[in-house]
């Protein structure tokens, strides 16, 4: 145990990529279901010993290959990326256990074993965006990530899922190729890849000529932002959200944007600094504009889809416009709201969408209509729905409050008091979408395919509703949310030591 | 009295109790007797808690319990002090009355999905409790709006269109109000004063100006859309197509109150009465109040509907207390916080008839209550008391708040105040005492005529009598306590004193 | 003498760019892009004894390879619309 | 000399990208787009890349190529003219140029030895890649031992791509078009 | 036999591309030659088609013969091109090869496609589709030398 | 002497080869249809690059770099017609017409004889 | 009659030459351009063009699908043991100084078998997707 | 004069530049599935030259050590390349594969007309 604990950080990353490599040489899909669901348990402990070293003895390095940075690949653990690490790794394991029957049900048996290899490549992608120090190692993790997430979102029943994929891969690469430029531009001006080395040479060659340094943030802020669907740059997600299979969408809506936004904290905090990010450009005002445009524009959209899974990608749209906003005010409380958000919006969009997915399971269909009176058939179900969607909506008690706490404090830190009403009218937006949803399936009477729906089996119920009480939990308990989420914070904004 | 328990504990037990009950009554979906046995000994403990929690806090006793702080400025806390007590009497004891009420009632009409309704009408009561013993403004605002969510379903209990709708007017127009209005307000009152614990006397700093006085109170007002002072009332007409008793428990009791329970609150310990008084950030309060109460009891006297009838007069009732509060002198503010208790009792009462003649007679209109007193002679004798407790006449305890919010008027000479509360009366009195009218001594040949064309109908409608017993027994006993508390007033009168001792 | 040699496959170059985007047919631009092929060879060694390093010209060999692979990959496609076909070539 | 070739080779670039903006003919496209890999991989050997060049010469005009081909052969040939209009896109590539161009101004001009990149970190694995790991090739050692991770990482994207076309294209082939399958799909049995 | 020559010009190939003579990239490229002869076998293209061993003597000769024609023919269509007239005069015709094996008929196809001004653009049989840049170049061809001279090269069967 | 013999000869070699690669390049703007710009090209794949290459052979020196050179020889040598036809022919089968002065095609029917030899070779095809 | 004599041909004799080109690229990455990928490619072309005159089927004997599918997780797998060899051996993760007793021939070592898990993957899944499209066709 | 030299001198960053935006303009503008793609290609493509193009040095050589040579060229930018190479070529693989389903599904692959045969369902 001893001999491994030093090695952590890279285990994160390449316990789950061997555990993909496995899965494309499995046979059965159950086999690689129980691969996957051996991967995706044992990487929260892995994550929970990382932040925990982290939090007794600050951050650590691990030089991959033996190699010093700026030379080698470093992975550098800090409590931002550890909480974040956890966070994926986390809800990545509550959800595992849903996917098997779910699965099965939506994907052909002989395709099975190559999923589960996309998903954990994807999980692998996702925590090695997270863990890595090396901006152009951000790069490749990325489209690990990227390309499982494609074939993922292709793998969906309806045809629709096909142009999604193809939607998404197309912006999903030019979002990569902006932040290849990007990473290009700095790695012109200091010579280095690693964030570490580029955030202290940046300084000194900012002092030299400071124009490709400031196309180089430009360049990477609007690549990272079609990953993480900023508003305008979201076209793709509402589709790939909405025809993904149930466990692939629920994954994705949960973890995939909330890495882009990390790598965005990181850029604009770790290595740029405050002073270039937010004083040059008019990063934070184009950014807050943009964040308030999907708060509200995005959920009015949800309010008029039909589609139930549709309507929750609208939603996260929505809901990704708090976290930007977060870092747009760019004070402690506004970005502990941010990062608590990311947080909290992970757990409970994890829930609804696997509560869909649940959905999906009984009647094959997520239209508002045919979710008819099914409240009565799945009451559980549909009662964790309820939950989850009180905390989309930040009702007190939830934990999606506790986000938009701290983002209302933030706003008001700014003097932006206005802010605090569109942030919290926003919300009434989701009032309407979530209540929608809750009238028609608890107050109809059953129609039609909801007839004969009821509660899915343990195996996907329990993970649902665990999400659904975490979404109450941690409305609460807030020590491992918002107490990391805002040391976090402070440390982004002391910036680089 | 003696408490078996220390009343920290008490507080918790009758915050506790409600949602124990909501957490139990599931269990016994398949066993309707036990499961009603469960809300009844829930009710009944939540009685005798809060009843035991009287004592103590007349002798002065004040509590605070520190249960966690959630994030920095959100700190869930409990306190007892007189004006939550007084809140948390009236609720609590008229939950045990209401649960025997809406035994019968759900019974008699055979309302489908009982279980669920019992388990919110719990968790309503919870929140109810939890907003009477709030510490501090977060904590009530947890409350406000658990409420707020735990009614929706009983709403909507009918599920058809008409009740959605009224649904979602409930839902956007409560949960509207209170994130976009009164959650800003409780920010910046935290913002500006580093604390949002209800203190007598304020909480808010001294160099905050007027006018950024005004903008506050009235956020809160507006914020507190329970309070249903208009235009935010739109809600509790919508309200009534849920079972009666809802109504009548909470809509006319526990959702209702706990809105100008807070605002009198807001207005007591987080600006307090005197601050205010001399900044004059309340002067346009009493102009909205008064303009809510005249104008409601206009809409109220052209209703047809009972039950929105009742409504329109409880919107109206609403802001004499909202009034007395803005009037801001101790005695009206008293008079606010024993009007409290007495229109509920009073309303509670209407409510309950209102039911019982809908499940003995099928009727829902006033224009249909022609000779009824007839049939239901305890029920419109019940009605007659409450409709005199909503015109402020003795010897009910309708009187009593009146009096003293006229009192705190004219002692500072405001007569906007008490222009409205006359004219109001007169109103009152014009659309109650028509329906009482009307049971007991109608035109002779209208009385013919109806009683022959009821038998022409239905011949069987003409039979019915009293509805079931418990609802009878449930009437009857807060027609009585409205009578009582206009002679024994000791309990909310000494609650109400020791609201505004520092 | 080897800027003499890059100078005259650039020329041939440009020549056959225009070719390449001229057409008309798609075979013209198959045969530019044969000729590009070889060219780029051409180039490649000139360039390499131009910078006194002409060893890297197993890349030439690679360039070759794959020029005839997408050549013949064409050519098969446009006689039997299939990349792989395992059948007997249909008699006209 | 370097830098005429250079000059001329990307002017040629140029204007194969132009030529296929303009051509709807698909084959047209694909032939020449393996033409602008050739040209790209002669631009990479006058850059001294030349592990890149013959990678982008086995990628550009092999691989792609033929999956190219492949792709063509199971689907429709031809490009339809575009009914929308191109401001927008035009708006986006002019804008995004236009970053580029105001971002590379500060930067050395061709071929000098004084940039950044020239003095950190690149000088070591120069220095001592031979000495530590016997490998001449400094691209193959920094590639498979320095940065050995990133390819790590590149060989995974491989293996996800293979992986992805064998899941989209393996298989039971649905002939023509699917239906809406949103009240279809996973019932169970 | 002809695997083992097979293997030896493979290796001979690798000798000459490699450039490092250490034991183990000499044993890589030994092994690297059986291997490629394995897979040619498994192709099933080791056989004389696929490594014509038995011509190399023949080519010998034939090799200067041809890069002789290509030069001459390659001239003549230089002066084609050059000459601004472009005399041409395209003609397609057809010829018979009188080898007698695949690679014979392949070898005397791919001598006319080799010499510039006269393409093979099909083979059928024995008989060899041509497209000529001139006239001369097809009767040329008709007059049948060159394919006299491949036979020679062919050998006897 | 021998130097500056194979230098001047190397010279020699590669102009000629630049000339003739210019000049297949010109014919393959210059010619009129599809099959006549292969006869130019041809120039360029054969004189241009084969005289290109063997003056680069001559500066390489006995080395493996003129090894290389051969391979590279080689290659065009045994490639290059391979491609060729392979474009000609896929054309011809397209349907594009050649722009002839004289079509002798009709000289041979194609199926007039079928040696015993191809049919030979042709089963050992079809027994692959 | 079988696709075109000429090119059948042309190709048998290309063959096996381009198989001992693409293993040569992958041994001689260390001293030239070239390496793992290339060589991958290269491999995968050889397949490619025995498959487009022999058809799909032939090269499907010599390049069976199973053994293709394999071979695109198995050289990553290869690349990825070489790391966790170089943890069982007491170093962090991709450290090949450990594999010798002298690190820069450990070195070397590592980087041979990296290059040689590109190989296999890079050349598996370049045919994977070829036969994938291929097959789609038909 | 002096703008000329200049611009001699960042030539390279001009056609890199040009290239990067007429890829881009491709992808957009284009509404064939498998043009689009292919502009994407083009796109990363000549990202390579932005990393590669700097790496140069006027009299250096390929990045292969031998003591004949002092001067380098910088390998690194060839080593982040050979990687964005090939994630180009397995996104394009990727996305032919989708297209080839897509037209499958749709029977097009022409995104207007997919786009209104969404619309009908
Ligand atoms: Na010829
Ligand atoms: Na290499």
């Amino acid at each position: 145990m001893r001999a491994i604990m030093p090695h952590l950080p890279a285990l994160q990353v390449v316990v789950p990529l061997i555990g993909a490599l496995l899965s494309a040489l499995l046979r059965r899909g159950t086999t690689a279901w129980a691969l996957a669901l051996l991967v995706s348990w044992t990487m929260p402990l892995i994550a929970a010993s990382l932040l925990l070293q982290v939090l007794t003895s600050g951050p650590t390095s691990y030089h991959l290959g033996g190699w010093a940075p700026p030379w080698g690949i470093e992975y550098r653990v800090d409590l931002l990326n550890a909480f974040i690490l956890l966070l994926v790794s986390g809800v990545a394991a509550v959800m595992m256990p849903f996917a098997r029957r779910s699965v099965a049900a939506e994907v052909d048996q002989d395709k099975q074993s190559w999923f589960y290899s996309m998903y954990l490549l994807c999980l692998a992608g996702l925590l090695g965006i997270t863990v890595t120090g090396d901006a152009f190692n951000i790069f490749v993790f990325l489209e690990i990530s990227s390309l499982s997430t494609y074939v993922l979102i292709a793998l969906g029943r309806d045809r629709r899922a096909l142009v999604a994929a193809y939607q998404y891969l197309i912006m999903g690469t030019i979002g990569a190729t902006f932040y290849v430029i990007g990473i290009g531009l700095l790695y012109l001006v200091t010579g280095s890849l690693n964030i570490l080395d580029i955030a202290e040479r940046l300084g000194p060659a900012a002092a030299q000529s400071s124009r490709p340094i400031l196309a180089a943030l430009a360049f990477l802020t609007v690549g990272i932002s079609l990953k993480l669907a900023l508003f305008p740059l979201h076209v793709w997600l509402p589709n790939a959200y909405a025809y993904a299979p149930s466990f692939a969408t629920a994954f994705l809506a949960a973890t995939a944007t909330k890495v882009a936004i990390y790598v965005l904290l990181r850029l604009f905090f770790s290595v740029f600094g405050i002073a270039i990010s937010f004083e040059h450009l008019p990063v934070s005002e184009v950014m807050l504009a943009l964040s308030v445009a999907a708060m509200f524009i995005a959920s009015l959209l949800a309010i008029f889809e039909q589609n139930v899974k549709r309507m929750l990608a609208y939603s996260s749209l929505g809901q990704i416009g708090y976290i930007t906003l977060g870092i747009s005010l760019a004070n402690e409380a506004g970005l502990t709201g941010g990062i608590v958000h990311l947080f909290n919006h992970a757990v409970m969009k994890a829930a609804l969408f696997l509560v869909l997915g649940a959905i999906v399971f009984r009647i094959g269909s997520v239209k508002l209509a045919d979710l008819a009176g099914i409240g009565r058939r799945m009451p559980l179900t549909m009662a964790a729905f309820v939950i989850a969607g009180l905390a989309i909506i930040g009702a007190p008690g939830t934990a999606g409050f506790i986000s938009k706490w701290y983002l209302a404090v933030g706003a008001f830190q700014k003097g932006w008091w206005p802010l605090v009403f569109l942030i919290l009218a926003s919300s009434m937006l989701a009032v309407v979408y979530i209540g929608r949803v809750v009238e028609v399936a608890w107050f109809r009477e059953p129609s039609g395919l909801a007839e004969k729906a009821k509660d899915p089996p343990l195996s996907m119920l329990l993970p649902v509703l665990v999400l659904a009480i975490a979404t109450i939990y941690f409305g609460f308990d807030t020590q491992a949310s918002a107490g990391i989420a805002s040391q976090a914070a402070h440390a982004l904004l002391a910036g680089i030591k | 009295m003696s408490a078996p328990f220390e009343p920290d504990i008490l507080m918790l037990l009758a915050i506790g109790i409600p949602f124990a009950a909501a957490a139990l009554i599931p269990l016994f979906h398949c066993w309707p007797n036990l499961r009603e046995l469960v809300t009844l000994t829930a009710a009944a403990a939540l009685a005798a808690v809060v009843w035991c929690l009287v004592g103590p806090v007349l002798d002065g006793v004040r509590l605070e319990r520190h249960l966690m702080e959630i994030v920095p400025g959100f700190v869930l806390a409990f306190a007892i002090e007189p004006l939550g007590m007084l809140f948390a009497l009236v609720a609590g004891s008229l939950w045990l009355v209401n649960s025997i009420y809406s035994i019968g009632y759900m019974r008699a009409n055979g309302e489908p999905r009982q279980t669920s309704y019992y388990v919110c009408f719990a968790v309503a009561l919870g929140a109810t409790m939890g907003i009477a013993f709030a510490k501090n403004l977060v904590t009530l605002f947890l409350f406000y709006e658990l409420l707020t969510l735990s009614t929706y379903p009983l709403v909507v209990h009918k599920a058809n269109e008409e009740a959605i709708r009224a649904g979602r007017t409930y839902l956007v127009l409560l949960l509207g109000s209170s994130m976009v209005l009164l959650l800003p307000a409780i920010f910046a009152t935290w913002l500006l004063a580093g604390t949002t614990d209800f203190r007598a006397g304020g909480i808010l700093p001294a160099e905050l100006s007027g006018t950024l006085m005004a903008a506050l109170l009235a956020l809160y007002v507006f914020g507190i859309g329970k309070a249903a002072v208009m235009p935010l009332h739109f809600w509790l007409p919508a309200a009534m197509v849920a079972p009666t008793p809802v109504s009548a428990l909470l809509h006319a009791v526990a959702v209702v109150k706990a809105g100008v329970f807070s605002i009198l609150k807001v207005i007591v310990a987080v600006f307090g009465v005197e601050r205010l008084a001399s900044s004059g950030a309340a002067t346009w309060l009493v102009w909205v109040a008064g303009f809510t109460v005249i104008t409601a009891s206009l809409i109220a006297l052209r209703q047809d509907n009972l039950k929105k009838r009742l409504a329109y007069s409880t919107v109206s009732q609403l802001s004499y207390v909202i009034l007395a509060a803005a009037i801001l002198t101790p005695i009206s503010v008293i008079g606010a916080a024993l009007h409290i208790a007495a229109h509920a009792v009073a309303k509670i009462t209407l409510f309950f008839c209102a039911g019982a003649i809908y499940t003995a007679a099928h009727k829902t209109e006033v224009s249909e209550l022609d000779c009824i007193g007839y049939r239901m002679p305890w029920t419109m004798a019940a009605f007659a008391v409450g409709a005199l407790g909503m015109i402020g006449l003795p010897p009910t305890a309708g009187f009593l708040g009146k009096w003293f919010i006229l009192s705190g008027a004219t002692q500072t000479d405001q007569w906007v105040p008490v222009a409205v509360i006359i004219l109001s009366t007169v109103l009152n009195a014009g659309y109650f005492l028509p329906i009482v009218v009307r049971a007991f001594f109608p035109a002779a040949e209208l009385r013919a005529h109806a009683a022959g064309a009821a038998v022409a109908r239905h011949t069987h409608e003409a039979e019915h009598g009293e509805a079931p017993w418990p609802m009878v027994l449930a009437l009857l006993a807060t027609a009585v306590a409205t009578l009582v508390l206009f002679f024994v007033p000791d309990i909310p009168l000494g609650l109400s004193n020791a609201m505004l001792v520092r | 003498m080897f800027a003499a040699a890059v100078l005259s496959i650039l020329v041939a170059l440009v020549l056959v760019v225009f070719r390449a985007l001229k057409g008309p047919t798609l075979f013209d631009r198959v045969l530019a892009g044969n000729s590009i092929g070889t060219l780029a060879i051409l180039l490649l060694a000139a360039v390499g004894f131009l910078t006194g390093r002409p060893e890297w010209l197993d890349i030439g060999i690679t360039y070759g390879l794959l020029n005839l692979i997408s050549t013949l990959a064409i050519l098969k496609f446009f006689r039997h619309g299939d990349l792989a076909h395992d059948g007997e070539e249909k008699t006209p | 000399m370097e830098a005429l070739i250079n000059i001329v080779l990307l002017t040629l670039l140029a204007v194969i990208t132009v030529g296929i903006m303009f051509q709807r003919n698909l084959f047209a496209v694909v032939v020449l787009a393996g033409i602008y890999s050739f040209l790209m991989a002669s631009v990479l050997i006058v850059l001294d890349a030349v592990d890149v060049a013959m990678t982008e010469a086995s990628v550009g005009a092999g691989v792609s190529t033929v999956v190219l081909l492949g792709t063509l052969h199971l689907v429709r040939t031809i490009e339809y003219p575009s009914k929308r209009s191109a401001l927008i896109p035009m708006l986006v590539a002019v804008a995004t140029g236009a970053a580029l161009v105001w971002g590379t101004i500060g930067l050395s001009p061709f071929g000098t030895a004084d940039n950044a990149i020239h003095k950190h970190v690149a000088p070591k694995y120069l220095a001592d890649s031979v000495k530590e790991t016997l490998v001449p090739n400094v691209v193959t050692s920094t590639l498979a031992d320095y940065r050995g991770y990133d390819t790590l990482g590149e060989t995974t994207v491989i293996f996800t791509a293979g992986i992805g076309v064998l899941l989209l294209l393996k298989g039971r082939r649905r002939r023509g078009h699917i239906a809406d399958e949103d009240s279809k799909v996973g019932r169970t049995a | 036999m002809r695997l083992i020559s097979l293997a030896l010009a493979l290796f001979l190939f690798w000798l000459a591309l490699s450039g490092h003579y250490t034991p183990m990239l000499m044993a890589a490229g030994a092994v690297s030659a059986v291997v490629c002869v394995l897979a040619a076998v498994r192709m099933g293209i080791a056989d004389p088609e696929g490594h014509p061993v038995h011509l190399l003597g023949r080519f010998v000769t034939y090799f200067p013969w041809i890069l002789r024609e290509i030069a001459k023919s390659a001239w003549a269509v230089t002066k084609i091109i050059i000459d601004p007239a472009l005399p041409i005069s395209p003609t397609m015709t057809r010829v018979r090869a009188s080898q007698k094996t695949s690679l014979g008929i392949v070898t005397y196809a791919n001598s006319i496609t080799l010499t510039p001004g006269t393409i093979t653009t099909g083979v059928k049989g024995d008989v060899l589709t041509v497209h000529a840049v001139v006239r001369e170049g097809a009767l040329d061809l008709e007059s049948g030398g060159m394919d006299a001279r491949v036979t020679r090269f062919e050998g006897r069967v | 002497m021998i130097d500056i013999l194979l230098i001047g000869l190397s010279w020699a070699l590669i102009l000629a080869g630049g000339f003739f690669t210019i000049v297949g390049a010109i014919g393959l703007v210059r010619m009129p249809d599809v099959y006549t710009r292969m006869h130019a090209a041809s120039v360029t794949d054969t004189l241009g690059a084969g005289l290109l290459l063997l003056g680069f052979m001559l500066q390489a020196g006995p080395s493996l770099v003129l090894l290389k050179l051969v391979f590279l020889f080689v290659l065009f040598f045994f490639v290059s017609p391979v491609a060729t036809h392979a474009v000609a022919n896929a054309a011809l089968h397209y349907g594009i017409k050649p722009q002839l002065a004289e079509d002798r095609r009709g000289r041979l029917d194609a199926d007039t004889r079928e040696p015993a030899a191809i049919e030979e070779e042709l089963r050992i095809e079809a027994a692959q | 009659m079988k696709l075109d004599l000429i090119l059948r041909i042309g190709t048998k004799l290309l063959l096996p030459f381009i198989l001992l080109f693409a293993l040569y690229v992958q041994f001689h990455g260390d001293f030239g351009p070239g390496g793992g990928f290339q060589a991958g490619v290269i491999t995968a072309g050889m397949v490619i063009l025995y498959a487009l005159i022999f058809g799909v089927k032939a090269a499907k004997r010599i390049a069976p699908q199973g053994l293709v599918e394999r071979m695109v997780p198995l050289g990553v797998l290869i690349y990825a043991g070489t790391g966790i060899a170089g943890l069982w051996l007491g170093s962090n993760y991709l450290d090949y100084s450990r594999l010798a007793r002298d690190a820069p021939y450990g070195h070397e070592l590592g980087i041979f078998a990296v290059e040689l898990g590109v190989l296999i993957t890079v050349a598996g899944t370049m045919t994977a997707i070829f036969y994938a499209f291929v097959d789609r066709g038909r | 004069m002096e703008v000329l030299q200049r611009f001699a001198d960042h030539y390279n960053y001009v056609v890199t530049i040009f290239l990067m935006v007429a890829g881009l303009y491709i992808v957009i503008a284009r509404g064939n599935l498998i043009k689009k793609l292919v502009g994407l290609s083009l796109f990363q493509t000549s990202v390579y030259l932005l990393y590669i193009e700097p790496g140069k040095i006027i009299g250096g050589t390929a990045p292969i050590i031998d003591p004949a040579f002092k001067v380098y060229s910088n390998p690194l930018p060839h080593v982040l390349i050979l990687t964005a190479i090939v994630v180009g070529v397995a996104t394009l693989a990727l996305g032919l594969a989708l297209v080839v389903r897509i037209h499958e599904a749709y029977g097009t692959i022409e995104e207007d007309e997919i786009f209104s045969r969404e619309g009908e369902e």
